[in-house]
């Protein structure tokens, strides 16, 4: 807040935001290029690898019968999961006015748009004849057949389809201000695209106006996405009638796993944005601390759930329930299960300590960890799940192979490509939020 | 420079795509609607003028689910007297004396996984020009309607014929 | 031609712009330029609130009759029995009509927002007239009181 | 730049993706007219039925060809043939793929400079003549090797070699029942095989005879069996050294040390002797063969608890009309001629002969040699006596043991003429290689019986080069004809049947595929003095040197003739559910010894033999007993039974010694136990079930004319996975092959589920349930997976996106997912059944109660103004059935015959608890 102190120093505060913020537009270094080839390179592999997968057909993934699910759609929930804690940081905190949320959002929200994105390659991915994808989409067709919206498949399809829409409008409205900012520091197409992308925005008192009642209403849009998102693809187990995956508590545990490796997620990316952007002024460690707090606490709602899915297991009279869990121990997964609570559910524990909390190059490995541990969580649910489920003659033993293996490291190659061009070209941070908190 | 570029690359990639999509669509689903036959059958002249119902050549219409070609011999029936020195009548002549088969070119083609019988249809009252046009009047028959499920739906629904699955798709 | 007033200091600005009412010129002809929302000028200036939230609400409320209208009819244009459920089974199909309003309702307000305060203006991304961090007044011709 | 590039790259690559993803639209471009209209009731498109006869094993069982356009697409079985009655086995099911074999002989070839060149069929017999001269004059006797023939052929064969001065040798076949005939040979003065008629019987005691395998017919025992069953007052006790699915289908099974059949037999026949009434005029010198002993003493020999053989004698001696088989296993082996003559005089002593007992309908394996004449015949081969060698039909290189050095010596022969359908171990040894039709491309008759005269009739034009069993023969005597038509063999055979039945039973015969003719009874009277003498030298029972490995015979593949069918691999073996074997079985308490698990890599070796196998263990199997199956070992070392002349199925002093290395053999089971899950449930369990009523959310099901189910009776399920063979061929489901089968990717749409409980097996035909509250349908979002008013889980295969929701979703199981696309390798892309769609890549795809098959019925139904009748179809899996444990109908009609069985006491679904309410309803067994 300014207090009276001369205008010389606001005017030079608000200038050193810009400068700040859009220095990270300069021309990029080698290691960001060399970083971005590799990225894309990884990229490559998954597209070269899914025509692979297309022309041959899907036995060149390790599927069989019975596990039909595996890897990919592990990593349609991860990512899914990724892209809460971005709606979560930008639209739950801010409706709090919880100040922290500006120095993540921006970059919480592109999370959260390119998670989507490449989550949403993986249904189509993982289907058998990708190519008919379209028999999924309610739209009128000549054989005047819509689809069965009984299936939660196809609430997926809008429910994701929803909140990649929501999310992207609002990541574009929160930087209009900005691009009309930032067009005044650039020169070239650079200036061209931002004045386009800016909308001729002005800031007079009218579109402020708007402004503030619009952002606000998207947030309360938004908000319930974090829920209900999550809560559908949860169904897509929770609704089937396969022991280990027909559970009531799905839907809250998994939006709590979502938030947990969301919220990992931005640590992994902001610690290592804020060292090479140098926005050590804007990003501070007190801001970590908040995060982690958050981090903290949706890994003790997932430990909880935990607990009570194998309880129920335990207590439950369902032979096929405990089965299921038996195996899930101590079965042929059982490297997986236990590495994933060890790093989902011990691992966390240690950012009791507010030292541990402030410390970011901890709190990027504890990051790193979670992220783990919850790629295992979904693998673990669904595998183990479908390899023991109710006829002992048909249980068997899933192995990947390098198609999955690969298409699913590309993924992470193609998320990493976009957020690194997002790094580059828009600002990192709501520069007009900033400066009115300044 | 290098934006541009890459601007032109996206756009590049993205039409490339689509234009496949589509261009493949087009092959993959194109078949002429009037193929020339090996030997030009004027249905005009048969079924037209000389007013010969339907089912005598395709003897099977109304009896099983292929309508069936008419066997060489029905043709040799009359052609082994009538009009046998014009071109057509020779080449027919010639596949029979040679015991060798006629190769129509299908006019009509229904994919492997749909089961059609034109008996049902004929025995639900049916017209064969209902379906296959007025093959009466044309020189070189051609395909009037494209059987693509919706036209098959259609027709079901007005006609309250059943509309399982499994009625037509095996 | 307006007379245009720029400040590099927000106090000062939030001051001019009270002498300038003080001074009776009527709010309607005065326009301001600030880089970031400034809430104090909401309450100098008298305005009446967004609209935008009508939108919103006809956003919201047209996806959820969407919703369950689609499901439901699409259901009952090819009856099928599906796992035995009933044809218009409504527990799932109000998960779609949710996810249509808050689909509606986000866009319609974004349209809203456009509409109600003319964006994309072409004027706007024409305009050369750039004030940086500065916070501008322009206050159109018109005799005083 | 270089991000340029990538992008380009991308766009390239994605395109690839596209244009991967259009295959081919099925349409067939061109339509045919034919030159003249095809004969009455031939419409195109239509189905035509055809009679025939089974020609896979030697059993004859009459099938009946599914024909459309021109190809036969399917077999099954007549019902009231005398011999199958309308069942028709694993390996039948398979035969087609025999017909449509890719790897058959196409035409004549002769060897010249080691390599067989194509020739043509009249050079090839010219060459014949001449070495057959050419041997003449050196002195050489030409010889004719064949397996076994019966009807016309085999006077045909005879006469040709007459005529031809070639000398035909006793038939070959593995499977000679040497012990058996001997032993009657010896009592009754009768060479041969009886028919046993188990159905009459109300107490069946079998020692080794393989039943259900391969034991002379066994379509026609399993369908007995099921009938004797079905009478109630039936039991049925099995002994045997190993484990067999005879064995796991009876109602008790003993296991007995190899080779002490004869104490046990002996010890029974002087219980029945003694104890039975009315007392039974036995010779005594006779009965001085076989040692006085004691239950004590006989258990402690043959390791079969003391209270077991007292029961066993108690029942044979209390039984009304008491039955006993020994064979198999149980007689070829030293002794064998005692337990075939015990068994064959505890026959005589309670009377069973001839009602039960039947020497005037015998099996015709009068002309069938033993392993002793073959020694014989390599013998003078060796000694280069032999001129033209013909091997017809007939694969002894395959199964004759190494000593014997047939291969060798086959060489020493002047000309050795190989005529089969395959370039076999023999046939490949061969100078001329003559190419057979199928026999479903030839005509022909056979005789499996005496009096049952079955036709063989070409449902198909020969698809190569290739001559008619009978024209062969014939083209040898000189006159080549043409192939099956005018002046061959038909005409022959036109005459001999007229001769025979007369022109109304050649009518008959050639419309209904068989005949039955009335034969004089052939009373038989036991020889005592004769017998004695030949059972005096009968030496000391001698005990083999343990552990001892028993080539044991396999449903699958017969003596092993059947192994190059791929469906056969396809299919799992009933007991270890492996499909792409080989392996070896090991009992449980000897791999718990050697530290052996599944998949282990073994050597097993004995003094003069050894081979490298993978381990199954398999419960049941007594302790110091392997058991391979005989087609897993070419050229095993059997010995020859010197009283006897037949095999000795069994190699003794056998070690077993761990590899190390993991072999990868596709097991499909993932567990041989229910885990207390009740898919078989006792009947406490199944009573709480039926009883408590579930109230559901859900609308009822409303079924207008139709709701199609069916009905399990796993009391008469043996396991024989003939059902599995039907659907695969009935339906194209493809062959995938031993790589898939290793990721358990089988595509089999059903399966039979064997549970063990401590030693006793019971199986568990596992198909579509075809739920009405499916668990499937809701999680399809397409609608691919629907439910239709018939009740049926309809897929609808070209709606599918592969989502494969649907498959996680069942809790069956029995959903199968194209992961590739599927081919039939030219040509047998000919057997393909066109009222089924042959799936692409990336489709689900089930059972739906073979819809084709409903969707067929209703339509003549409908032609006739009239709803589908019970009985008048069945789906293949049914219709295939040889115990009848399979019935489908309509469940609205409370007349049907699932009706009925639905809803009997015994009726429970698996699963019940899910209420996914299925069609399929399992009968249980009740166990005595």
């Amino acid at each position: 807040m300014s207090t009276g102190e001369g205008a010389r120093g606001n005017a030079e505060k608000y200038a050193k935001v810009d400068r700040d913020v859009l220095a990270a537009m300069k021309r990029p270094g080698r290691a960001y290029l060399a970083g971005l080839a590799f990225a894309l390179l990884l990229a490559v592999v998954l597209h070269v690898l899914w025509a692979y997968q297309v022309r041959s057909g899907l036995g060149v993934v390790g599927k069989m019968h019975p596990v039909m699910w595996a890897l990919y759609i592990t990593n349609f929930v991860f990512w899914v999961g990724i892209a809460h804690s971005g709606t979560l940081i930008s639209a739950v905190l801010f409706l709090f006015r919880a100040r922290y949320r500006t120095s993540f959002n921006r970059a919480a929200e592109a999370m959260t748009v390119f998670a989507l994105m490449v989550a949403g390659l993986f249904p189509l991915i993982h289907l058998g004849r990708s190519w008919v994808f379209y028999y999924l989409l309610p739209y009128p067709n000549q054989r005047q057949l819509w689809v069965n919206f009984r299936s939660p498949l196809v609430w997926d399809v809008f429910a994701v389809g929803t909140y990649f829409t929501v999310s992207l409008v609002f990541f574009y409205v929160g930087m209009i201000p900005d691009f009309a900012a930032a067009k005044q520091h650039v020169l070239g197409i650079r200036k061209k695209i931002y004045t386009a992308l800016s909308l001729g925005w002005q800031g007079t008192q009218k579109e402020w106006r708007h402004y503030n009642m619009l952002y606000l209403f998207l947030a309360a849009f938004a908000t319930p996405l974090v829920a209900s998102v999550h809560s559908v693809v949860s169904w897509d187990f929770a609704m089937s009638i396969v022991p280990g995956w027909h559970t009531t508590i799905f839907a809250p545990y998994f939006v709590a796993g979502a938030i947990l490796s969301g919220t990992a997620m931005v640590i992994t990316l902001v610690v290592p944005m804020r060292k090479y952007l140098s926005l050590h002024d804007y990003i501070t460690d007190g801001h970590f601390e908040s995060i982690a707090k958050i981090l903290l606490l949706t890994s003790l709602i997932v430990t909880y759930a935990y607990i009570v899915e194998f309880g129920l297991a335990w207590y439950g009279e369902n032979i096929f329930e405990r089965e299921t869990f038996r195996y899930r121990l101590l079965g042929d997964y059982r490297y997986f299960t236990w590495t994933m609570l060890f790093c989902n559910s011990v691992v966390p524990l240690t950012l009791f300590a507010r030292g541990l909390r402030r410390n970011t190059a901890y709190l990027f490995v504890v990051s790193i960890l979670v992220n783990i541990g919850m790629w295992l969580e979904r693998f673990v649910i669904i595998v183990t799940s479908l390899s023991h489920d109710y006829d002992p003659y048909a249980w068997g033993l899933y192995k990947p192979t390098f198609v999955c293996l690969g298409v699913d490291i590309g993924s992470f190659g193609l998320f990493f490509t976009l957020y690194l061009l997002f790094v580059k070209n828009l600002p990192v941070l709501s520069i007009s939020e900033i400066k009115e908190h300044l | 420079m290098k934006k541009t570029l890459v601007a032109i690359a996206a756009i590049g990639y993205f039409g490339l795509s689509v234009l496949l999509v589509a261009g493949l669509w087009y092959l993959w689903h194109r078949t002429d609607p009037a193929p020339a036959q090996p030997i030009a059958f004027p249905h005009t002249v048969h079924a037209g003028q000389l007013q010969i119902p339907c089912t005598h050549c395709h003897a099977y219409a109304d009896r099983a689910r292929s309508a069936g070609a008419p066997p060489l011999s029905t043709c040799m029936g009359c052609h082994s007297t009538i009009a046998t020195e014009r071109e057509e009548i020779r080449k027919l002549t010639r596949h029979y004396e040679e015991k060798r088969p006629v190769q129509w070119v299908r006019v009509y083609a229904l994919p492997d996984f749909i089961y059609f019988s034109h008996k049902r249809h004929i025995k639900a009252g049916l017209a064969c020009a209902t379906c296959h046009g007025d093959v009466a009047g044309m020189k070189r028959v051609r395909r009037v309607n494209e059987l693509v499920m919706g036209w098959c739906v259609s027709c079901h629904r007005v006609r309250g014929a059943s509309r399982d699955c499994a009625t037509c798709h095996k | 031609m307006a007379d245009r007033m720029v400040f590099d200091d927000r106090e000062q600005f939030l001051e001019a712009l009270r002498r300038l009412l003080r001074e009776g010129v009527p709010g309607e002809r005065i326009r301001v330029i600030t880089p970031f929302c400034v809430p104090e000028v909401e309450e100098i200036l008298p305005g009446t609130r967004s609209r935008v939230r009508f939108f919103a609400l006809i956003g919201a409320a047209g996806g959820t009759v969407t919703g369950l209208a689609f499901t439901i009819l699409t259901a009952l244009s090819w009856p099928l029995v599906i796992g035995g459920k009933p044809v218009v089974s409504l527990p799932p199909f109000i998960i779609i009509a949710f996810a249509l309003t808050i689909l509606f309702g986000a866009l319609s307000t974004f349209a809203g927002f456009l509409l109600l305060s003319r964006l994309p203006s072409l004027r706007g991304i024409r305009s050369e007239e750039e004030y940086g961090n500065a916070f501008v007044i322009l206050v159109e011709e018109g005799e005083r009181r | 730049m270089k991000r340029r590039d990538f992008l380009w790259l991308l766009g390239v690559i994605s395109g690839s993706t596209v244009m991967s993803a259009c295959g081919s639209p099925n349409r067939s471009a061109k339509f045919t007219s034919y030159l003249l209209p095809p004969e009455e009731g031939i419409v195109p498109g239509e189905a035509s039925f055809h009679p025939s006869t089974c020609t896979e094993c030697p059993a004859g069982c009459g099938v009946l060809a599914r024909v459309r356009e021109g190809r036969p697409v399917k077999l099954e079985g007549i019902p009231g043939h005398p011999v199958s009655d309308g069942g028709l086995c694993v390996r039948g099911q398979s035969s087609l793929y025999r017909l449509y074999h890719p790897e058959r002989l196409r035409t004549p070839m002769a060897r010249d400079g080691g390599k067989l060149r194509p020739i043509p069929w009249e050079e090839a017999f010219s060459r014949v003549a001449e070495s057959l001269k050419g041997s003449r004059e050196k002195g050489r006797k030409n010889l004719f090797l064949s397996g076994r023939t019966t009807g016309s052929l085999s006077r045909l064969a005879d006469a040709a070699c007459e005529r031809l001065g070639i000398e035909r040798l006793p038939e070959y076949e593995v499977y000679s029942h040497t012990g058996v005939k001997e032993a009657n040979a010896l009592l009754f003065g009768e060479r041969d095989v009886p028919r046993y008629r188990i159905e009459e019987s109300d107490f069946l005691l079998t020692v080794g005879a393989d039943l259900i395998e391969t034991y002379v017919s066994p379509v026609a025992y399993t369908r007995s069996i099921s009938s004797a069953r079905a009478g109630g007052e039936f039991l049925w006790y099995h002994v045997e050294p190993h484990m067999s699915l005879t064995g796991a289908n009876a109602d008790r099974r003993f296991t007995v040390a190899p080779g002490a059949e004869r104490i046990l037999l002996s010890f029974l026949l002087r219980e029945v002797v003694g104890r039975r009434t009315p007392k039974s005029g036995l010779p005594g010198e006779l009965l001085a063969a076989f040692p006085e002993t004691t239950a004590e003493k006989v258990s402690r020999e043959t390791g079969i608890p003391t209270e077991a053989v007292a029961e066993i004698a108690d029942r044979l001696v209390a039984a009304k009309r008491p039955l006993l088989i020994a064979g198999g296993v149980g007689t070829e082996q030293p002794g064998g001629l005692e337990t075939a003559s015990a068994a064959a005089l505890i026959q005589y002593a309670a009377g069973a002969i001839p009602e039960r007992v039947d020497f005037t309908r015998s099996e015709n394996y009068r002309n069938v040699g033993t392993l002793q004449d073959m020694e014989g015949m390599s013998a003078r081969m060796g000694r280069g006596e032999a001129g033209v060698v013909f091997l017809f039909r007939t694969n002894p290189v395959f199964s004759l043991p190494p000593r014997l050095a047939f291969r060798e010596n086959l060489k020493k022969a002047q000309l050795t003429v190989g005529m089969g359908e395959f370039l076999d171990e023999t046939v490949r040894e061969a100078d001329l290689v003559l190419p057979l039709s199928h026999s479903l491309e030839s005509w022909g008759d056979v005789e499996p019986r005496r009096g049952v005269v079955s036709l063989l009739q070409p449902v198909l034009p020969p698809l190569y080069d290739t001559l008619t069993d009978g024209d062969a023969i014939l083209s040898l005597l000189g006159n080549l004809p043409g192939k099956g038509s005018a002046g061959g063999y038909r005409d022959l055979l036109a005459a001999a049947w007229e001769k025979r039945l007369g022109e109304a039973g050649r009518r008959r015969l050639l419309e209904k595929g068989y005949i039955e003719e009335t034969l004089p009874s052939r009373p038989v009277s036991l020889d005592g003095r004769r017998a004695a003498n030949g059972l005096r030298d009968a030496g000391p029972v001698e005990k083999p040197v343990k552990p001892v490995l028993i080539l044991a015979p396999s449903i699958r593949t017969f003596d092993g003739r059947s192994r190059n069918l791929p469906l056969l691999s396809e299919i799992p073996d009933p007991l270890t559910t492996i499909t792409y074997g080989p392996w070896i079985s090991v009992s449980p308490e000897t791999a718990a010894r050697a530290g052996l698990q599944d998949r282990d890599g073994v050597t097993a070796a004995s003094a003069d033999w050894k081979a490298a196998l993978p381990v199954k263990v398999q419960p049941g199997l007594p302790d110091g007993v392997f058991v391979v199956y005989r087609d897993a070992l070419p050229s095993p070392p059997v010995r020859t039974d010197r009283r006897t002349g037949g095999a000795v199925d069994r190699i003794e002093g056998v070690g077993i010694t761990k590899t190390g290395k993991k072999a990868e053999i596709p097991i499909l089971s993932g567990s041989f136990s229910q885990q207390g899950r009740g898919l078989i449930p006792d009947p406490v369990h199944l009573d709480s079930e039926r009883r408590h009523k579930r109230w559901t959310l859900y609308p009822e099901h409303e079924h207008k004319v139709y709701r199609w189910a069916m009905a399990v009776d796993l009391e008469r399920c043996n396991g024989c996975a003939a059902c599995v063979a039907a659907c695969h061929v009935e339906n194209n489901v493809p062959v995938v092959g031993a790589g898939d089968h290793l990721k358990g990717r089988e595509m089999s749409w059903l399966r039979i589920e064997p549970f063990y409980e401590k030693g006793e097996v019971e199986f568990l035909p596992m198909l579509c349930q075809q739920c009405d509250n499916a668990p499937c349908e809701s999680v399809c979002p397409v609608f691919a997976a629907y439910h239709n008013p018939e009740g049926l889980n309809v897929q609808v295969y070209n709606r599918c996106v592969g989502t494969r929701y649907c498959s996680n979703n069942c809790p069956y199981k029995v959903r199968r997912f194209n992961w590739w696309q599927h081919h039939w390798p030219e040509p047998s892309d000919r057997m393909v059944n066109p009222d089924v769609q042959v799936r692409e890549v990336g489709m689900m795809e089930k059972c739906t109660f073979c819809i084709q098959r409903i969707r067929s019925a209703k339509d003549k139904a409908r032609d006739e103004g009239r709803k589908v009748r019970d009985g008048e179809f069945t789906t293949a899996c049914a219709q295939s059935c040889p115990t009848g444990a399979l019935t489908f109908g309509n469940m609205l009609d409370k007349e049907s015959g699932v009706y009925r069985l639905a809803h009997s006491a015994r009726a429970y679904r698996v699963f019940e608890s899910l209420g996914t309410e299925s069609s399929v309803h399992y009968l249980r067994g009740r166990k005595p």
